[in-house]
């Protein structure tokens, strides 16, 4: 059985490489607080679901693939869009509903893609995304190349149907894909005790055979490493893996939902970020003399120009033009 | 008459039939503790407590199925879909175990259950939670399938469609939701499978049914007063079975239709008016029957794209005067 | 984790109950020779899946519930509502199609059903009777009586998103139901290990903290001690159990697919014939002088006639009228 | 011309189209070792292997979803549903996923996938198994919804299919699989979207497609021998897009029509035909458009009952008669 991991020890030699995953995080949460007040503004619409508190999750897991590895996550994807390079602007653009969005403005908030990034959704029905996953690690294999299939989904996706169908066949016919399942302990208003039989949701590869990897979904570090392990569990054993990362949500479900209420206190909110992953890797770089408290400052200012940017890019970029209502229905 | 939301009517409607009859339990996501994703359950887990108002799982094939099998034993269980669009994943269930079960077990088994939950297109969710699926539903022998506009009718019509016997497949409107109007206080019910003349008109019929009732009333305000037209307005309230004596009756005074839905174009809802109108009222028609539909695209996410594709009284009214040759064409 | 099932010893005093499980299942295997030999002759049509060489399983497992238990099976359920007491002339009339059937020649081989007797179907949607028997079992718990749900599935249907939505809220819910995988092997000409990751199926109800219990599905006693186990645990713990009874056809997967070929051997098959769980108890009946061979003889010779009364009943029973069509599509 | 089974013709239009591009591929349940449900992959894993003829779990929505993936990266999946029936377990995947992924990405991820199987009853195979779901399908913008009738359509529709950029829904039929027709041996393709008159006529139009398209000609054989009615049979061989020039030009030459399908009535292909007819042929219709449908009933498994359900040449002789008002009404 695996165990929560243990606190790593920081390698100066890699200094670099933790201020970057400072920076990645950095602009996922100030993308988000921005996504939020557009949200208020009215200049986003419909559901908007934040990823605040989570960052640490995506961040370690997306620094260890490779560009032509292929990623896929729900409805809550800003920053995995994001942590593929995909430029703020164009993210925000199409929470705007604009031209220069990455989905030209017709996905939203939920449905973002980025051919060129192979970031492939964006998708809003939970569990859906990962037979599709399934389906990139399967022709992975089918074309024999090294890369490998990423997949982001909630804990409380692991109730449906198309989970247990898809962890078997990837399972069976050995894909290169590595499972994340992102804990933040509620689906909506339900408590994972709620709605799981078990409550070690990494438990649930035992019916398939798979590996399992648990891990302290907000230490950025702790994430990055284990996902190492898993792909190159994927890509040198064509074995997928299914790791939890535990984790916490700091807004509500969407921008649409309350903070905190019927299912959970603002007590336990409160208590959980104290455990902020940002806070978290900054408080260690700057205690092993890795940054200082100035870096960060600054670090941190420009990655808030860097959004505001994004805003500004957003703002300006114009509707779709009526026209394009009836293209991309059908490919030619 | 005091007036309430539609999402109130329907939370009644829920609460008096379980007051009513002990059978009676709610299942869904979110439906308990968080009190809806839409709040129509506000109120019930307080008041009937975790056995019969049940939060799931996401798991919608697997606790629609539940609820099938809950009714083949005598239960009354109303399951809630957060939206149709999830709907989906269980529609095997609806389709081939709810539908069936009366007819393959030779009458031995009915199904008493109502699925509902909001149907059709919000604001800006995009293509995978915007769809109207009535057309799909109605196709189906052993589904009866209701869609009311109005607090009034939804409150009736839930009443009904918990009494009745068969499954009832029960579209709300996550636009209609916060809509207003007047419910009596005093107990009723709406016989499922009757459609009601919502303004009474001489010179077109508009059949319609849930949100596009409103908009047809707007453009028939409009019809009036910029046109001189006089349009009935034919809300279908229930989809399955069709109400075709009142819609063809209608036709016969007027001469005259367009059919508004929100749903896609192919094989909607409107295909099938149209057909009985053109075949039971032949005759009596002066023009062929147009439609109104929802664009044949998936849902934009952008808010003027999105507002393209769905019936607007403009849509509306330009079908009418087709319909009535005021169209210069 | 559970272990095949050691032969249990034989108890003269319960010779009563054995000779009834030997009659039971020469019951099953005579009608569905019949039940073949008709298809061969046109009276049936449609699908049709025959149940010999599993008889232990279902004789065994039924003879451990009560009448007010509630039964759900597959397609494969001819076996299981006669095991319920539905008598064999309105069985083999629902498979000619005749008014008299046990859904009045409107279900078929695949539909039967017996409100009387809680035997609640017959469905032909792989997987789909796990939520619908989890139904029956809510309404227990609902109810609050002690009765239980016990539903029959084959091994193939546990790589259906049912299988695990259910379990986890059988699970989850606490619901008294036994579920019983029919693991004969093949789902059609797939293999099970060329279905499933994990190739002993009762370890699936590790993703639910489920009781689980492995057996020999070819020894009706070590099925029915399994199984009282299971029902135990779900009339008193209100816990459910996933049993799976490894068992073997001996026919194609339906009277239209062929005994063996591309997917299994004539070799394998007269291998597995050897275990034959009638035979078996046969055996063991007379070894400790429970039945002589001309009680057996007697027995067989009995069912056997009832049987051709109920290929009489059926042949003599009507057509539904052209009425019937249009009756049962809505009830008042 | 050789004569060939609508099987074989399926199976020639697979394996020329796996020889041609190394990215189709066919994935489903017992499709390889078993040689498929209904044979059509016979002899596909020995020649391709097992890495292009996937043999699957049952585990529909899953499987749907793996083509779907595989088509977003480029792949060209052709996934068979053993039949239609049990895609409603994964119709999710196709609604959802299939249909909607390029308009969502703003035209970044076009899904090159079919998705084809049995559809609609064979002999007495009962309620969950004889359901016939063309008109849910061509309900849904994105979808191209395909429907042969002969071995020579399905091979040229099929590799028209692969080809194809867009999920397209290939509908086959179990009680066509043995039926014979003349296919050529040189390579030829049938566009999608293109109907067929099967038989030209001038008294009345019949528009059928898949299984009624035999019945409808044997209909028409009748018409002319016992009333001395000419009857065109058009078949629509796709129904999204719709041939509606095709439809529409053969009721202006005949001046009436009679539409027939398999399914269920309420909202079917038919009536989605209807409606285009009135439209855009009112003024040359001289009778109403009448439907011949499946019986709006779950399919019973009894053999009289069961035949009851199905159009036949006399259920369309009826129908014509009418059309024709032949029928002394
Ligand atoms: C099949 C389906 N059912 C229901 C929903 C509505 N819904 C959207 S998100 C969500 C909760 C998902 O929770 P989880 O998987 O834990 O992800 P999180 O939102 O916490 O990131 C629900 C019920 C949906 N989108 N799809
Ligand atoms: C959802 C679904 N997919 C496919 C089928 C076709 N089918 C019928 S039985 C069967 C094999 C089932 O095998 P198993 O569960 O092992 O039961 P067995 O037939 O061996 O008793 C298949 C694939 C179906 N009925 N339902
Ligand atoms: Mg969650
Ligand atoms: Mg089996």
């Amino acid at each position: 059985m695996a165990q929560p991991y243990p606190e790593t020890h920081l390698d100066p030699a890699r200094a670099g490489f933790y201020r970057d995953l400072l920076r990645r995080m950095l602009l996922v949460r100030h993308f988000e607080e921005k996504a939020g007040e557009a949200y208020a503004q009215g200049k986003v619409g419909g559901f908007c679901h934040l990823y605040i508190g989570q960052e640490a999750v995506a961040t370690g897991a997306l620094a260890a693939v490779r560009e032509d590895d292929y990623v896929f996550a729900g409805y809550r994807e800003h920053a995995h869009i994001l942590l593929r390079g995909t430029s703020p602007g164009t993210v925000m653009a199409e929470l705007f509903g604009r031209a220069d969005g990455c989905s030209s403005g017709k996905g939203g908030s939920m449905h973002m893609f980025d051919a060129e990034r192979n970031f492939l959704g964006g998708h809003g029905i939970v569990g859906a995304q990962l037979p599709l996953a399934a389906g990139a690690a399967f022709a992975i294999k089918y074309r024999g190349t090294d890369q490998l299939a990423i997949c982001f989904f909630g804990e409380a996706a692991v109730n449906i149907g198309a989970f247990h169908e898809t962890l078997n066949m990837a399972a069976l016919w050995e894909l290169p894909i590595v499972f994340v399942v992102e804990n933040n302990r509620y689906g909506m208003g339900t408590a994972l005790e709620r709605a799981a039989a078990v409550w070690d949701v990494y438990r649930r590869a035992c019916s398939y055979d798979m590996a399992e990897e648990i891990v302290d979904g907000m230490d950025v570090l702790a994430v990055h490493d284990t996902t190492v392990r898993a792909v190159e569990r994927a890509r040198e054993e064509q074995a997928p893996t299914l790791i939890e990362a535990r984790t916490y949500r700091y807004m509500g479900h969407s921008m649409a939902d309350p903070i905190h209420g019927h299912y959970r206190t603002k007590e336990e909110l409160e208590e959980q970020k104290k455990k902020d992953p940002i806070r978290r890797l900054e408080k260690r770089l700057t205690a092993e003399g890795l940054m200082g408290e100035d870096d960060i400052k600054k670090m941190d200012q420009d990655v808030l120009a860097e959004v505001e940017e994004a805003v500004q890019f957003a703002d300006e970029s114009p509707d779709p033009g009526p026209e394009a209502l009836y293209t991309d229905v059908y490919a030619d | 008459m005091p007036t309430l939301t539609y999402r109130d009517a329907l939370n009644q409607a829920l609460r008096e039939e379980m007051e009513r009859d002990p059978d009676v339990f709610l299942m869904g996501e979110e439906v308990g503790v968080y009190q809806g994703a839409y709040k129509v359950s506000r109120g019930l887990l307080e008041q009937f407590g975790e056995l019969r108002v049940v939060d799931t799982p996401i798991a919608e094939n697997g606790f629609a199925g539940i609820g099938v099998g809950a009714a083949m034993v005598g239960l009354r269980p109303v399951i809630e879909f957060m939206t149709w669009n999830f709907a989906l994943l269980a529609i095997d269930q609806v389709v081939n175990s709810a539908a069936k079960m009366l007819y393959m077990s030779g009458g031995q088994f009915p199904i008493p259950v109502v699925f509902r939950g909001p149907g059709g297109a919000a604001l800006q969710l995009g293509a995978q939670h915007s769809q109207a699926f009535e057309s799909w539903y109605a196709h189906v022998p052993g589904l009866k399938v209701v869609a009311p506009a109005t607090p009034y009718d939804a409150k009736g019509l839930l009443k009904s469609s918990i009494r009745d016997n068969n499954p009832v497949v029960f579209l709300e409107g996550e636009m209609l939701y916060n809509s207003k109007g007047e419910v009596p206080e005093d107990e009723y019910v709406i016989p499922i499978g009757e459609a009601d003349v919502k303004r009474e008109g001489a010179d077109v019929t508009i059949v319609c049914h849930s949100k596009t009732v409103a908009v047809s009333l707007k453009a028939a305000e409009r019809l009036e007063a910029e046109l001189d037209v006089s349009a009935e307005v034919v809300d279908l309230r229930t989809i399955r079975p069709l109400d075709v004596a009142t819609v063809v009756g209608s036709v016969h005074k007027t001469n005259r239709c367009v059919v508004v839905e929100e749903g896609w174009p192919f094989a909607g809802v409107g295909a099938q008016v149209v057909d009985h109108i053109q075949r039971e009222a032949f005759d009596y028609l002066d023009a062929p029957v147009q439609r109104v539909t929802g664009a044949d695209v998936p849902m934009p996410y952008n808010k003027h794209l999105e507002r393209l594709t769905k019936p607007s009284p403009d849509s509306v009214i330009a079908a009418v005067k087709k319909a009535t040759y005021l169209d210069g064409d």
